[in-house]
Order: structure tokens, then C-alpha cells, then sequence
């Protein structure tokens, strides 16, 4: 299987990244352009007989060590390969 | 001549290349602002190390659209010399005045240490008050000063000369212990086709004063005022 | 104006329980209400509860800490700013602090050692200083604790994440592992600035009608709470869900802070300045109005706002990093806004300063605070918690006797040289950039830091040290130990100790045995730094460091500066001509208590010798002059590990392969004499000539010339130790690498 | 419009960190793990009028700035919101 796992900094932390990015995409003359947010993009293959079985496993991945519980939230989508 | 020494927000070794190069060297140092376009006349433009807009995104990635970058570029392509130190190669690379890119250190955590670099071309406006072969003891310390660049780039920096220092052990070999970041062919600097822009991981500018350790990066500089003559 | 202020929608019932739930006791919520003639709004209710908290306003510590010297001829400015500051020649003055951030580094390693440092630093610039180093004093749990790994990842990460991206070079600093530490970490951040004396900044309000301004990062819900209740309060399961927001710091924006504000200064437009820290935007608008005698009101519309709906009561006790205040002479606000622009920031005027001598906070129009300034900044109760000395002769800690079969002293010394609080820190140190700004002489890895002051010859030293474990047998001795230690090694590198900051990490000062821990160590600071004449110009307090009732070890952090008037004249630890007689300089004979041996292998003896500091001023003052005199090559004060590997230390010269050639006679075969840590004891190298001289300069004190420097790589000890000094420093430098690596 | 933004490191270039993540999942016991990359998550708020001009003006922010044409791929998605 392969699981792709989204890591953003949670809502109300301070995202100094993705301000710096923000400011650098207007300074660049992006029209329209909002909040920008930096977060990881984690991509895990996993050999699991079941989906199930993959999605329990990178749970406890997340928990214990791909995501800050801190600062960040994440999700994470399991597609069979 | 006349240098010029770009101060991005968040460079911090600016201020140490000035007083190398004016109080150490005395040469004529100017600050430059990077929101102005002007280089007030240098014939050597130092872009310096730091953590230019706190390295976020990737190191060099925004400092690369200050607006003096686009007065760098069009000196680079006129000839001009341009030296990139640690974040200054970095933006360098991300300008796409030189080749390959800086990536995490292969150990993932920053490195502030002396290491010794080999000087693999000595005929360059860079070098060239070194020996080829010449080992000289210079201070790093980045994050992010992994080199890589695709294969086939590669081979043919290798072939034109480009590739000016290699961290090396006291013996002068390439080894895996002797390069800090996990570099591709131990690369610590690298120049254009043209050799007027030169990028390197090293601080010469924090090794020009016995009393804080040393003064090999004398050498560089040395280098480049002994072209202009 | 001064219409009662107005609750508003939303505002819980005020009453001694949601005091209580704010951390007032009844006593003080009854204060409050005395004090306002009414009861509080919810919004000023949470005010009084961060000024009022341990961590603001010092309650049980105030009344103790007055008896340190503060003074000195060469002190300036000092007592009521936010740092004090040392006159060190030439027109320059250094302001230094230290100030702790255990409990968020333990909630977040990673962000809270980063906004650490961040927070002092603030201190310093505020002062109008320029930063130039940094120093990190931490401590965790027993190495092979489960959480010490993570949480020693985290801390050195976030320490090095913020000071490097800062451009503030770390350059010395102390590790230590401890199982008193494993539930709750020390990280205590120190950093010095210099000023032009004439630039020295303050924090006093002046001039009724001036605009107050605020510049920095936005304000969002950062660790609201964070200084009253996690500093203020004991860490168990019941505060962790009180978490509040993370603070994340953002090096990045301090830096343009740094440069904006020092040059903003410059323009002689700003009347006060103040870094938003601990409480906020509360704490530095009162206390600036408060040194002031004036009043000030803020319009909390205008406060910039990270996320939409804020509250007043949150946006007064946010925490968010990265923010100033600034009283400006009115009519120069467009002058320092340039400035700001200049750097990308925004000074946005959100109040002014008033002389009816109230704090008032107005939102949409209204009054939602109005207290006496001195209230909330300076008229926080002050207690006088009842002390008791625990029976036992104040021993805490309980040591392991002597093991049945001590080990040979080769054996030992190969032991304790590869112990992670005695080997190399430099796995830590290397993470940490050194160089920048171009002034490091000498960086970690020696006894003290050495500076050089830039157009001049002078130069500055400095070392930050604790000693927990002889705190915990007695925390008087241990706290004048360790002053003695921080003294020794600016000493050793040649500086005359000129100054002390500190940082008081105890436990619950509501238990009388803690109490009585924190007094004695404030008057064994007291007596060390009158007995160095090194005024304590700065610290800060940290209590509550416990864990389901279990307190830390005693633990003063002692920062010590140091000034050359010949930086040329700085001494390192190695050894560096073979030939070069080898000496030690002893105040007394030297006991296992309190030292990594006795932790190793156990020992009898667990009462510390008692002190004499004026043999202790005498080994700093000959010190100072051997330097200055050019007569020694070489000085490494004896400490974790004792004289055998303050031996070994000596013979690890980066730059040359050394060893040396010792003979301590029959009676220093003893564990006592190779690995006794205390009192003082310093090793010398110097050129045979000048052996005699040497004596002299140190009488009374007993100075043994016990051997050789040898280029044979080999460090000897009489007949009963003869190893390879290679060897050794590879034991010394792989031991905390190697022990993180195998998993 | 809400797009996002995924930056991946281009296949046969090194990944120190997703090898570190690799490595560390393995020591914790997790079963099954296999190759691991590490990249980037954005997420950029962008008000345009239509999802075909949000990817258009997407496309040059990657190109100019959210990725490094040397060393990285990447991919986005528009979701209107
Ligand atoms: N956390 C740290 N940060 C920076 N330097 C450190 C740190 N820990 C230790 N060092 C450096 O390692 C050396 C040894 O530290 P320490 O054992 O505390 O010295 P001493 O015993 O002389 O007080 C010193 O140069 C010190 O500055
Ligand atoms: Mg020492």
C-alpha cells in the first residue's frame, strides 16, 4: 500500500513559513492570494494485507512520530497500489 | 576595487565580511540594501551567509526575488565576479547563477566546526592565489549544505574545472568521514561555465584573523584582488 | 475618566472560585477587591491573576532576594530595568541574563528551548544592546530515561534553530543528566549584549500624551496562561490540559526586530522600550507606566490580531513571541514607523501614556480594565513562606555507599571520562553556530568562552555552571561551589570575574523545606559574589519544578562574566609545549562528595568541606595575574570528574598531540585526590622558569608542581595509570554520540 | 479557491529525512515499512474567479517559487470552497 500523509501546523498556531511564503507570492505580484499555509507532505509505503491494517498502522505513526500533537494536525489518505 | 556586500533580511554574516574585507583587508566595502536595485559600482559583489528570510520554504528560495538580485544577475551575465557564501550559495543556486542545489545535511542537524577543503582549481579569479592542491582550514556551519546536482551536470562541471573545493581530510583525500554533509563528490564550491560567479559552503570570511582560529579564507579573497590589479 | 469598566458578553460570574480557578488564592482575590472597592471584570480578573503569578511578581522570592549585592562601581543602570548592565572599559557596557524555560521546554522541547531564547535576547535589546553570545544551562533526566533522548533532540534543536537563525553565536554553555531531572527538565537561556554606555536604553515611561507603540509579530492565543499557570504551578496530568497554545518562535521576525529596534534607537525618537514577555502586553504596559509613576490606557481595537475574534482578556495575556512596546515622543511616531518599515515590520500606536496613574484598557469604545498601575506591576503581595531545614543535615539526595570493589583508578578514569556528564558535550555544542558575528576567541569546548571586543583590545569571558548535586547536600555550600566554579573558569581563562546573572530552579516554595533550600542558596550566592566583588546584576526565579510532588534537586544556575583588558592574554585548557611544568593550585584538599564518582561508584564521604572564600578569591585574583603576567601556558579548572580527567582535558589539544607525565606521590593515589571534585582545585602548565614566581603569587594557597607536559601522547600517573591519550579523548568523544546511536 | 500544493523529492535524488523517518518507523516496530519520502505540504488560499485560473497562477507559483526544478516534483489540486 501506499499512504500519503498530509501534516499542516494546526489552526491558531503561528505559521511563520507560511507567511513568509505568503508575502513572497504578493510581493511577486500573485493576485487574489490568501493564507498560505507550509506543512509536511510524508509518502510511506507499507506492505499490509488490508487497507484497514495499513490506516491503523500509520495512525500510530502519526501519533508517535511523523506529527507534532503540539503544533500540527494531520490526515491521511490510504490508496492501494 | 570596490566591493559590495548585499545585506538580505536575515543575512548575518554580512557584517563580518564587511570588517573582513575593510577593517582585516582594508579594501573598499560598501553595504548593499536588497531592496535597492543599484551595486553602487562594485567590481566584486559578496552575497553573505545567514538565514535570509529565515531560510523558510528553502534556503535562498525568496531572497532570490529582492529586487537587487535582478541588478546581480545582469552583472553576473556581464562578467562581473559574484561570490556566494553559505545562504549566498544558496541564493545563488536557487537563482540559477550556478548549477545543482543545497540540500539537509545528510546527519539532518546543523554543523559549525573547522574542516579542511582542497583546492581543486587554482586558475580561477577565485582561487587563484592558491596552489592547486593547497588544503586550507576553513570554519562551516549550516543546515543545509548537502550539494547535488544531476549526473550528467555533474560530469561535465567536472570536466570544465568548475568544481573549485572539496572537503578533504588532513591528508588532502576525499573521504566519507572527511565531508560534513554528505555532499555529491565532496563538493564544498562550485563556479559557473564562466567562472565570474562562485558559490561556496565555507566561510573564508570567518577565517581571516589568526586570534579566532585561523586565516586560510584570506586566500580567497587575496584571489580575487589579485585579478583585478 | 473613570467609569467603572464593563463586563462583557460572555464574562463568567466573578467570585473567589473563578479567582481560584485563575490561581488566586481567596486571600488575594479579597485583596483585589479591597484595592478596586468593587469586584474585577473577568478581563482584569485575568490580568491580576498572570501579574500577581510566582512567575511576575516573585511573591515568595522578592523578600529573600533583596540581600544580594546588586551594586558595584561598575555596575550601571541595574535594579528596575528589565537587565542590569557592567561598565567594561572603553565606553562599552554588557548587559546579561539568564532566565529559564523548563516547563514548556518539557511540554515542547523543540519550540519551547526556541522561544528561550528568543525571550532573552528581547531582554537584552530592549536595553539598547547589541546580542553578541549566547549561553544554554541544561538539564535532563538519567540518559537512558525513556523521554530523554526526545526531549535532549528537541531542546539543543530549538536552542540552535533560534540563536543560529538569529546570528547570536552559542558559545558555551553546560549539559547534565540526572534522574532528580527526569520529570521535570531545566532549560535555562543567558545572553549578553554590549551597548555604548550612552545608548543604554530604559523601560521608564515618560511624558503624558506620548504614544505607545507596538511593533512586532501579531497576537494570537499563544500560551495564554502560560506564565501563571505553568510556571506558577506544579506540572501534573491536571496542567497539562490546561495546555495552552503552543508558542512558536520565529527567529526569522526577531532578527528584523533586533536590527529595527537598535536602530530605531538610534534616532533618540523612543522614551522607553519593552519586549512583550511573560503576561504581555499586561506586564509591559504596567511596569512601563508603573517606573514611570504615570498611567497609561491602550486601545485594544488596534492591537494587531493573528486570527479574527480575540478577545480583550486574551489579547492582554497573550504570550506571542516576537513583540515590543515602545513609548515614543510624541509627534516622532512617523520617524520610528520608517524605521519599522524599513525592516518589513509595523509599529501601529495602540494607546498612550496618561498621568492619572491608572492602567485602563478600552475595546469598541468601552472601559473594559481600569486598575491602579501599581496594582498589577509592583504592589503583588509578598510572601514570607514559612522555611524548615529537613532533618539530616539538609541532605536530599540519598548517595550509595562506597561499592564493595572499587575499581582500579585506570578503570575509573576510563569510566568516568565516558559518563555523559563528564564526556564531550560537543554532539550538542556542534549543533549551535559559534562564529557568527566574528568576535569568538575561544568557543566551546574550553573552561570559559572568550570574546573579543571589537575595536579594542579588551575582551570579555563567560561560563554558565550549576551543581545540583552538591546543592542537594547542602544547599548553601553548593550554591557558593558553584559561583566558585563559574569564578574559576572565567578565571581560568585568564578574566577577572566582573559580574554574576542567576537563575533559582527549586521546587513548590509553599513546602518549608523547599523554602529553606531557596534561602540558603540565596545567601550562598550573596556570600560568593561579596567575597569575588562580582555584583549580581541580573536572574531570575523559577519554582514550582516538580512532578506529582517530587522537586528537582536544588539547582542556582550561576553565570559568571568575565573582562581581559588584553584578550591576547586569554588561556585555554590545553596543554601546549611539552617540557612546560605542570602544577595544580589547591584552596583545600579535595572529597568525593557530591562527585561523579561517588555517583559511579558510590562513597562514603557526602558532606561537602566547608569553603574559605578567601582562599577561593586568592586562586581567582593569582589566576588573573599569571594570565595578565604571561607566566602560565595553560589553566582547566578541576571539576565533573575530578583531577585525573581535568588531566586527561588538558592533554586534548586539537591543534597537538600531548600527554603528560605526573607523579602525585603515594598519598594521591586516593579516589579522593584523582576524582575528588571539590573544593577548588586548578591544573597549570608553565614554563619551568617561571615555577617559582608561581608559588609566590599564590601564597597561602598549596601549589604542587606535579609533573611534565611529554610529547609521548601518553597521559602517566605514578605507576597506577598510563594511558593513551588518543584513546582517551576518543572515549571522551564518542561516549554521548555512541550511546544515542545504538538504539 | 483553495489549492494544494504537494513538492516531493524527484526520484533518484537523496532524501536524507525520509530515510531518517524510514529508519526511525522501522526502530519503533512498525511491520512492513518501505520506502519513505518526505516533501512538502502547501496550501494556498487564492481568490480568482475560476478554478482554471487558480491552476494556471498555481502553476507559475510552483515553477517560480514553491519548488525547486533541480531537485523536486511536484503536483496540485483545486478545490473550490
Ligand atoms: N549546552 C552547551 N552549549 C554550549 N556549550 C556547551 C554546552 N554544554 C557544554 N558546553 C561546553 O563544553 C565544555 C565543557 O562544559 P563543562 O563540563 O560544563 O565545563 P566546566 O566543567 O569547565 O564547567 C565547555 O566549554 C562548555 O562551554
Ligand atoms: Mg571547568
Amino acid at each position: 500500500m501506499r499512504v500519503k500523509v498530509f501534516v499542516t501546523p494546526r489552526q491558531g498556531i503561528l505559521d511563520p513559513q507560511g507567511r513568509a511564503v505568503e508575502g513572497s507570492l504578493k510581493s511577486l505580484g500573485f493576485k487574489g492570494v490568501g493564507s498560505v499555509r507550509v506543512g509536511r507532505y510524508i509518502v510511506v509505503d507499507i506492505d499490509t494485507p488490508s487497507k484497514a491494517e495499513a490506516a491503523t498502522a500509520v495512525k500510530q505513526m502519526c501519533d508517535q512520530l511523523l506529527a507534532n500533537p503540539n503544533i500540527e494536525d494531520y490526515r491521511f489518505e490510504v490508496d492501494a497500489e | 576595487m570596490k566591493w559590495g556586500v548585499v545585506r538580505f533580511p536575515g543575512s548575518l554574516d554580512d557584517g563580518d565580511a564587511l570588517h573582513a574585507l575593510r577593517e582585516v583587508m582594508g579594501q573598499d566595502a560598501a553595504m548593499l540594501w536588497h531592496k535597492d536595485e543599484s551595486l553602487a559600482g562594485a567590481d566584486c559583489v559578496v552575497l553573505p551567509g545567514g538565514f535570509s528570510y529565515g531560510d523558510y520554504l528553502r534556503c535562498g528560495a525568496i531572497a532570490r526575488f529582492s529586487p537587487i538580485m535582478k541588478s546581480v544577475a545582469q552583472f553576473a551575465a556581464d562578467g562581473g565576479l559574484v561570490i556566494g557564501i553559505c545562504n549566498g550559495f544558496q541564493i545563488l543556486c536557487e537563482a540559477h547563477l550556478l548549477p545543482g542545489a543545497l540540500m539537509r545535511n545528510r546527519s539532518l542537524s546543523f554543523i559549525c566546526d573547522f574542516i579542511n577543503v582542497r583546492v581543486d582549481n587554482a586558475q580561477t579569479p577565485f582561487t587563484r592565489a592558491a596552489r592547486a592542491g593547497e588544503i586550507l582550514r576553513l570554519p562551516i556551519k549550516h543546515g543545509e549544505g548537502c550539494y547535488v546536482a544531476p549526473p550528467e551536470d555533474l560530469a561535465q562541471m567536472e570536466e570544465r574545472g568548475q568544481v573549485l573545493l572539496r572537503y578533504v581530510n588532513d591528508a588532502g583525500a576525499e573521504t566519507d568521514d572527511a565531508n560534513p554533509n554528505g555532499s555529491m563528490r565532496s563538493i564544498a564550491g562550485v563556479a559557473n561555465d564562466r567562472f565570474n560567479v562562485f558559490g561556496l559552503m565555507p566561510h573564508p570570511e570567518h577565517a581571516v584573523e589568526k586570534m579566532l582560529g585561523g586565516a586560510d579564507g584570506l586566500k580567497i579573497f587575496e584571489s580575487i584582488i589579485e585579478g583585478a590589479r | 475618566m473613570s467609569a467603572a469598566p464593563v463586563a462583557l458578553p460572555g464574562d463568567p460570574t466573578i467570585d473567589a472560585v473563578q479567582a481560584r480557578a485563575h490561581g488566586l488564592t481567596d486571600g488575594e482575590y479579597a485583596t483585589i477587591e479591597h484595592i478596586l472597592d468593587r469586584a474585577p471584570t473577568f478581563t482584569e480578573l485575568g490580568v491580576f491573576s498572570v501579574m500577581w503569578s510566582e512567575h511576575c511578581s516573585y511573591k515568595s522570592s522578592r523578600k529573600h532576594l533583596r540581600m544580594l549585592p546588586m551594586k558595584g562601581p561598575k555596575v550601571v543602570g541595574g535594579p528596575g530595568e528589565n537587565a542590569g548592565a557592567i561598565d567594561v572599559g572603553d565606553g562599552w557596557v554588557a548587559v546579561f541574563k539568564i532566565e529559564s524555560h523548563n516547563h514548556p521546554s518539557y511540554v515542547e522541547p523543540y519550540q519551547g528551548a526556541a522561544t528561550g531564547v528568543g525571550g532573552i535576547l528581547r531582554d537584552i535589546f530592549t536595553m539598547g544592546a547589541r546580542p553578541i553570545a549566547n549561553m544554554d544551562s541544561l538539564k535532563f533526566g538519567s540518559f537512558d530515561h525513556p523521554r530523554t533522548r526526545f526531549l535532549l533532540g528537541g531542546v539543543v534543536g530549538g536552542i540552535g534553530g533560534y540563536g543560529n537563525c538569529v546570528g547570536v553565536p552559542t558559545v558555551a554553555g553546560e549539559v547534565m543528566f540526572d534522574a532528580g531531572y527526569n520529570g521535570n527538565i531545566l532549560v535555562n537561556a543567558f545572553a549578553l549584549g554590549l551597548a555604548r554606555r550612552e545608548d543604554l536604553q530604559s523601560a521608564r515611561a515618560q511624558g503624558a500624551g506620548n504614544p505607545v507603540l507596538y511593533v512586532g509579530s501579531a497576537t494570537g492565543r499563544d500560551g495564554i496562561h502560560g506564565a501563571s499557570l505553568l510556571a506558577s504551578a506544579e506540572f501534573d496530568a491536571e496542567s497539562e490540559s490546561k495546555r495552552p497554545t503552543v508558542q512558536v518562535g520565529d527567529p526569522f521576525t526577531e532578527k528584523l526586530l533586533i536590527e529595527a529596534c537598535l536602530e530605531a534607537i538610534k534616532t533618540g525618537a523612543i522614551v522607553a522600550i519593552q519586549d512583550m514577555g511573560a503576561a504581555g502586553l499586561s506586564s509591559s504596559s504596567s511596569e512601563m507606566a508603573g517606573r514611570g509613576g504615570l498611567g497609561i490606557e491602550l486601545d485594544l481595537g488596534r492591537v494587531p490580531l493573528r486570527e479574527a475574534n480575540l478577545t480583550p482578556y486574551e489579547i492582554l495575556l497573550s504570550e506571542s513571541q516576537e513583540r515590543m512596546l515602545i513609548v515614543a515622543a510624541r509627534g516622532r511616531e512617523a520617524e520610528l514607523a520608517a524605521v519599522f518599515e524599513k525592516w518589513d515590520l509595523h509599529a501601529v500606536v495602540i494607546g498612550r501614556i496618561t498621568d492619572d496613574g491608572r492602567w485602563r484598557a478600552l475595546w469598541k469604545g468601552q472601559v473594559v480594565a481600569d486598575v491602579p498601575v501599581g496594582a498589577i506591576s509592583d504592589d503583588a503581595p509578598v510572601y514570607d513562606r514559612p522555611m524548615q531545614a529537613p532533618s539530616a543535615n539538609g541532605a536530599t539526595a540519598v548517595h550509595p555507599v562506597a561499592s564493595v570493589d572499587a575499581p582500579s583508578p585506570a578503570a575509573a578514569l576510563r569510566a568516568i571520562i565516558a559518563s555523559p556528564n563528564v564526556a564531550s558535550k560537543r554532539m550538542v555544542f556542534r549543533q549551535y553556530d559559534s562564529l557568527v558575528q566574528g568576535n569568538t576567541v575561544m568557543g566551546p569546548g574550553s573552561d570559559a568562552a572568550v570574546l573579543r571586543i571589537k575595536d579594542s583590545r579588551r575582551g570579555l569571558a563567560l561560563k554558565v555552571d550549576s551543581n545540583p548535586r552538591a546543592c542537594a547536600l547542602d544547599p548553601y555550600l553548593g550554591a557558593i561551589a558553584t559561583v566558585c566554579e563559574a569564578a574559576r573558569n572565567v578565571a581560568c581563562a585568564g578574566a577577572r570575574p566582573a559580574g554574576i546573572t542567576n537563575c533559582l530552579n527549586y521546587g513548590n516554595p509553599e513546602r518549608p523545606e523547599i523554602m529553606w533550600q531557596l534561602v540558603r542558596g540565596i545567601e550562598g550566592l550573596r556570600d560568593a559574589a561579596i567575597a569575588f566583588d562580582t555584583p549580581v546584576i541580573s536572574g531570575n526565579v523559577s519554582l514550582y519544578n516538580e512532578t506529582e510532588g517530587r522537586a528537582i534537586p536544588p539547582t542556582p544556575t550561576i553565570a559568571m562574566v568575565g573582562t581581559l583588558d588584553d584578550v591576547a592574554r586569554h588561556l585555554k585548557q590545553y596543554f601546549k609545549f611539552a617540557g612546560d611544568a605542570i602544577l595544580i593550585v589547591r584552596t583545600a584538599p579535595s572529597s568525593l562528595a557530591a562527585s561523579e564518582y561517588a555517583d559511579l561508584f558510590g562513597a562514603h564521604d557526602q558532606k561537602l568541606a566547608p569553603i574559605d572564600l578567601a582562599r577561593e578569591r586568592k586562586l581567582i585574583d593569582g589566576l588573573v595575574e599569571c594570565a595578565d603576567r604571561r607566566l602560565i601556558r595553560s589553566a582547566h579548572d578541576v571539576s565533573e570528574g575530578g583531577l585525573a580527567v581535568a588531566l586527561a582535558e588538558s592533554c586534548f589539544n586539537p591543534g597537538i598531540l600531548l600527554g603528560a607525565e605526573v607523579s602525585l606521590g603515594d598519598s594521591g593515589h586516593s579516589a579522593e585526590v584523582l576524582f575528588g571534585e571539590g573544593p577548588s582545585t586548578v591544573v597549570i602548565s608553565a614554563p619551568i622558569e617561571n615555577v617559582q614566581v608561581l608559588h609566590k603569587i599564590f601564597v597561602p594557597l598549596e601549589v604542587v608542581a606535579i609533573g611534565r607536559v611529554t610529547t609521548a601522547g601518553r597521559l602517566k600517573i605514578d605507576t597506577i595509570i598510563d594511558e593513551d591519550v588518543a584513546t582517551l579523548q576518543c572515549l571522551y568523544e564518542e561516549a554521548i554520540p555512541g550511546r544515542l546511536n545504538q538504539s
